[in-house]
This record gives structure tokens, C-alpha cells and sequence, in this order.
């Protein structure tokens, strides 16, 4: 019932901000600290791996969407990987689908992103 | 099973408190889960019903104020669950989700929106005493 | 921290009503897991107060009778989880266990030896209205 | 939060009772009624394993204990098989120690049932 975030930089100044256990109003404050930290240092290609994410409701996806439009002010984009299909359905009752790039891996997120 | 012979059906009642506190979220949710695991409900039902429970609190918690406590009672029939949510300061009329695939920002608007879509009726009840209450049913199998 | 300082601590209350029947007996578990995963507790500590809510509901069952609840009140506190278990018809006085070893079958005599063991205070206590409560307390880290 | 309980015939007529899952107040019976029924057949040495057991409280000891009394009436015995440390523990506080044969697995329990 905790979150793990943890921030890898990868090629082409992309990093990876990869989150496992349960990302709910508790616990996404730390989740924004991370994504905000990132951003405020000027990078603006986030790939965030939601693999090992077992939970995520509408505050964990408030974090995402706020991310995203703050990258997206600086012309970069935010690339989710998501594997697990509860996951990913609330990503798509939400229509959020639509907004991020969704990807079944880290690499092919963070191809998309170039 | 009819509406009228589901409705004599034996209820069993399930009450929980917790404080207006976002580190409490997370028992409403495995409480929730638990109760659900003692109808027949779907692993898939039950992470929906984990999900519904945790947006009515952290409702509670971002549209509230004050150090009350977040009631949550759960009816048990044979082939339902209802969920009733209750806090103890609820001014604002709740009002309507922003558009799917609209969202405004951090601040979100998704919370009842992804309720009604995972619950089999979604209700807003004013009660005598003054709080409304959040009043949600999913049925097994539906 | 000595005790004086940990007396004027935050306490935080969640409150667990169940029907006293068997079925229900592991939401009290999974909450009460729920509750003190909040605090510092060892994933073996946790186990514990799991067995130690669970055979105070099963108490509540065996040696009562009728269709009252039994609630549950977890008290915590940043260093101790304190939980009080009420049924609503607790008449006999409690008896001691049968001594370690020499079980007298299948009606057990475990339960409150099992609840002294694993936690660090347990007492009756009676209360104005009638029913005696069973408190017991296990400090996070003892 | 359930138990599933598989009955296996053995060598020397014994048999095996494999338990998975939780044994409370709400699934004991379901194992009592499964020893029960072995006793009932004239089966009298049992192994009964709780390898896959997550959980057991004073309900589940008083139906092994139970069992444990009735084969021993006509000469049988009761072997566990319990490699779970935190299921281990309960026999240790509660002295049941001294009164079941405990096995780390199904064939040295089996063997010290002759
Ligand atoms: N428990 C509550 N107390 C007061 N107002 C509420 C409560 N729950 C919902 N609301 C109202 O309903 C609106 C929509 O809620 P929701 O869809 O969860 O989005 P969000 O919480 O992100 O604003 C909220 O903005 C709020 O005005
Ligand atoms: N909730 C309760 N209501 C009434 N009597 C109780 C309760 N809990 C315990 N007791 C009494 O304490 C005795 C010892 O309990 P316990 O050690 O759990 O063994 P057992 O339940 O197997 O008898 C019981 O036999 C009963 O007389």
C-alpha cells in the first residue's frame, strides 16, 4: 500500500520515471514531486513506466494529466507504458487513451517519443 | 430473481469510519474488497469496486473541510452491493464531470465520472440531518 | 520517546461494525491489516494482530448469541494500535485457558492464550452499558 | 479468503488431506468435514499438509486437534507437513508442538507416520 518511484535518464535526454505499488491520494504527491522536480530541470520527454502500478485512481491520473500539459508548454510529450488491463481500462473509460501515448513496453515508449 | 424477491432478500450490513485523511483511503479500499470477496463477484468487479469506494473518499477529502470522519456503510445482498458514503460537511452541491477527454488539469474532475462508469447506479441522497450521501450499487454479474 | 510523550500523540480512529457471523470475520482481518500497515508494523506484526482481531471475532460468535454486531474500534497511535472488540451480549465471565499443551478437543481454549501471546496488553473491561470489552494493544517495534 | 481442500490416497493406507488457503471460524468446518469423513472410512494416519495454508487461528488447531484425537483412539496419528514460519509460530506458542509430528514435507511426514 506504498508507492516506489524511481528516475532513470535514458538515451536522447528522455528520462524514465518508473512507479511501482499504488498511486492514490495518499500516495501521488510523491509521485508529482517526482515528475515536477523532472521538469522543472528543463526535461520535457517523460516516459513514466506504470509495469508494477497495481492501483491508480483519479488523483494519480490528475498527476499524469498535469505533467503532460506542462511538458506539452515546452513542446515535449509524456509516453505511459501499461501492461496491466485494469490499468489500462480506466485509462480508457476516463478517454485518456486519446491524450497519451500508451505502449506495451519502455522501448517502444520511448521511441515514440523522438 | 426478480426486483421484488431481490429486495426480501437478506441484507447484511458492513460499517466502517475512518478519518477525513488520505492515508486512510487505502483501508476503506481493502475493507471494500473484502467485503465484496464474500459475494461472487469477479477479481475485475472487485478492483472496481476498490476503485469506486477510494474516488467517493478522496471526494470527501478534497471537497470537505474539518476533522470529521468518512462513513462508509456496505449493504450486502446475495446479488448486489451498495455502497453508501457519508461525510460530515458537505456544502457544495456536487456538480457535473468536465467532458471525457477534456480534462482541466491536475485538479482532475474524473472522480464521479469514473464511479458512474464502473457502478451499476450512482445516487446523490440528501439526508435529514443535513450531509449528503453518496449512494452506489454494483450488481454481481451485471 | 517515553511514555508521557507518547500519551499527548495523535491517536487516530477507525471503526469496523460486522454481523456476528463467521463470514465476515476476515473483513475485520483484512481492515485491521489495513489499519496497521499504516503504522510501522513488521509484515509479522501485521500477521499477528490479523490472528489476534480474528479470534476475538470468533469469541464474540462462540460465546454469544443473537443478531448483534461486533464492532471494532483500532486506535492508533504512532508508536501502538490499540483495538477494542464489543459484542453486545458478552454474559459469561471470562474463564481462563487450559494450560499449554493439554487442549481439552475440538472446543479449543486457544483463543485467549493465543491473543496474550502475540500481543503486548490484553484486558476485559467492563463498560457502563452492560457489555465487556476486550482491549488489547501491541506496540509497533516491542 | 477461502480453502480448498484435496483428499490424496497414499501408501500404506494412509492418506493425505492438502489444505490451501486461510482455515478460520467461516472455513474450518469445510476441513472438519473432510477429516471427519477420512476417520469415518476407517482411515486412521493422516498427513495433513499446510504448505499452501496462508493462515490458520485457534478454530483451524481445534479441528487438527480434534482429528488428531479421534484417529489416536484407534492407534493412528496425525503428521503435518508446515513450512510457513508465521503458520509454524502458532504451533510453537500454543505448545501444539509437542502433540503433532511437524514435517518440512509430504514424505518424511509420511514415512514417520509407521
Ligand atoms: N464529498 C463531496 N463533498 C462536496 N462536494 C463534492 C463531493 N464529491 C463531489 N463533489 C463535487 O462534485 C464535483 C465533481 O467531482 P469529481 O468528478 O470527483 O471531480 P473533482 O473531485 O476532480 O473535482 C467536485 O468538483 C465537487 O464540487
Ligand atoms: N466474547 C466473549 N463472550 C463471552 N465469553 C467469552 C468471550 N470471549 C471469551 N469468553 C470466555 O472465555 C473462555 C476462553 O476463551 P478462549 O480462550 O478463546 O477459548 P474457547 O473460545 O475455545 O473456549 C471461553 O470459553 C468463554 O467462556
Amino acid at each position: 500500500m506504498d508507492i516506489k518511484v524511481q528516475v532513470r535518464e535514458s538515451e536522447d535526454d528522455a528520462y524514465v520515471v518508473e512507479l511501482s505499488g499504488e498511486i492514490d491520494v495518499y500516495t501521488s504527491p510523491k509521485v508529482k514531486d517526482a515528475i515536477t522536480e523532472l521538469i522543472d530541470q528543463g526535461h520535457y520527454n517523460l516516459v513514466i513506466n506504470l509495469e508494477k502500478v497495481r492501483y491508480i485512481d483519479s488523483t494519480g491520473l490528475g498527476v499524469l494529466i498535469g505533467g503532460l500539459k506542462r511538458v506539452r508548454e515546452h513542446g515535449g510529450s509524456v509516453n505511459l507504458v501499461c501492461t496491466n488491463p485494469q490499468i489500462r481500462k480506466i485509462f480508457d473509460i476516463t478517454g485518456l487513451v486519446k491524450i497519451f501515448g500508451i505502449f506495451e513496453n519502455e522501448q517502444d515508449a520511448k521511441k515514440a517519443l523522438v | 430473481m426478480n426486483a421484488a424477491t431481490a429486495a426480501v432478500g437478506r441484507i447484511e450490513t458492513v460499517e466502517l469510519r475512518i478519518p477525513r485523511k488520505a492515508e486512510w483511503v487505502a483501508v476503506a479500499r481493502l475493507a471494500v474488497a473484502a467485503v465484496a470477496n464474500r459475494l461472487a463477484f469477479s477479481v475485475e468487479d472487485i478492483e472496481d469496486l476498490k476503485l469506486a469506494i477510494a474516488e467517493a473518499c478522496t471526494n470527501c477529502i478534497r471537497h470537505t473541510n474539518g476533522n470529521a470522519s468518512i462513513d462508509i456503510v456496505c449493504e450486502a445482498e446475495p446479488d448486489l452491493l451498495r455502497l453508501i458514503v457519508r461525510d460530515h460537511c458537505f456544502d457544495l452541491p456536487p456538480q457535473r464531470p468536465r467532458a471525457v477527454g477534456e480534462p482541466a488539469g491536475d485538479a482532475g474532475g474524473l472522480g464521479i465520472f469514473i464511479i458512474e462508469s464502473l457502478m451499476d447506479h450512482v445516487a446523490f441522497e440528501p439526508t435529514a440531518n443535513g450531509p449528503t450521501e453518496l449512494v452506489m450499487t454494483k450488481r454481481v454479474g451485471a
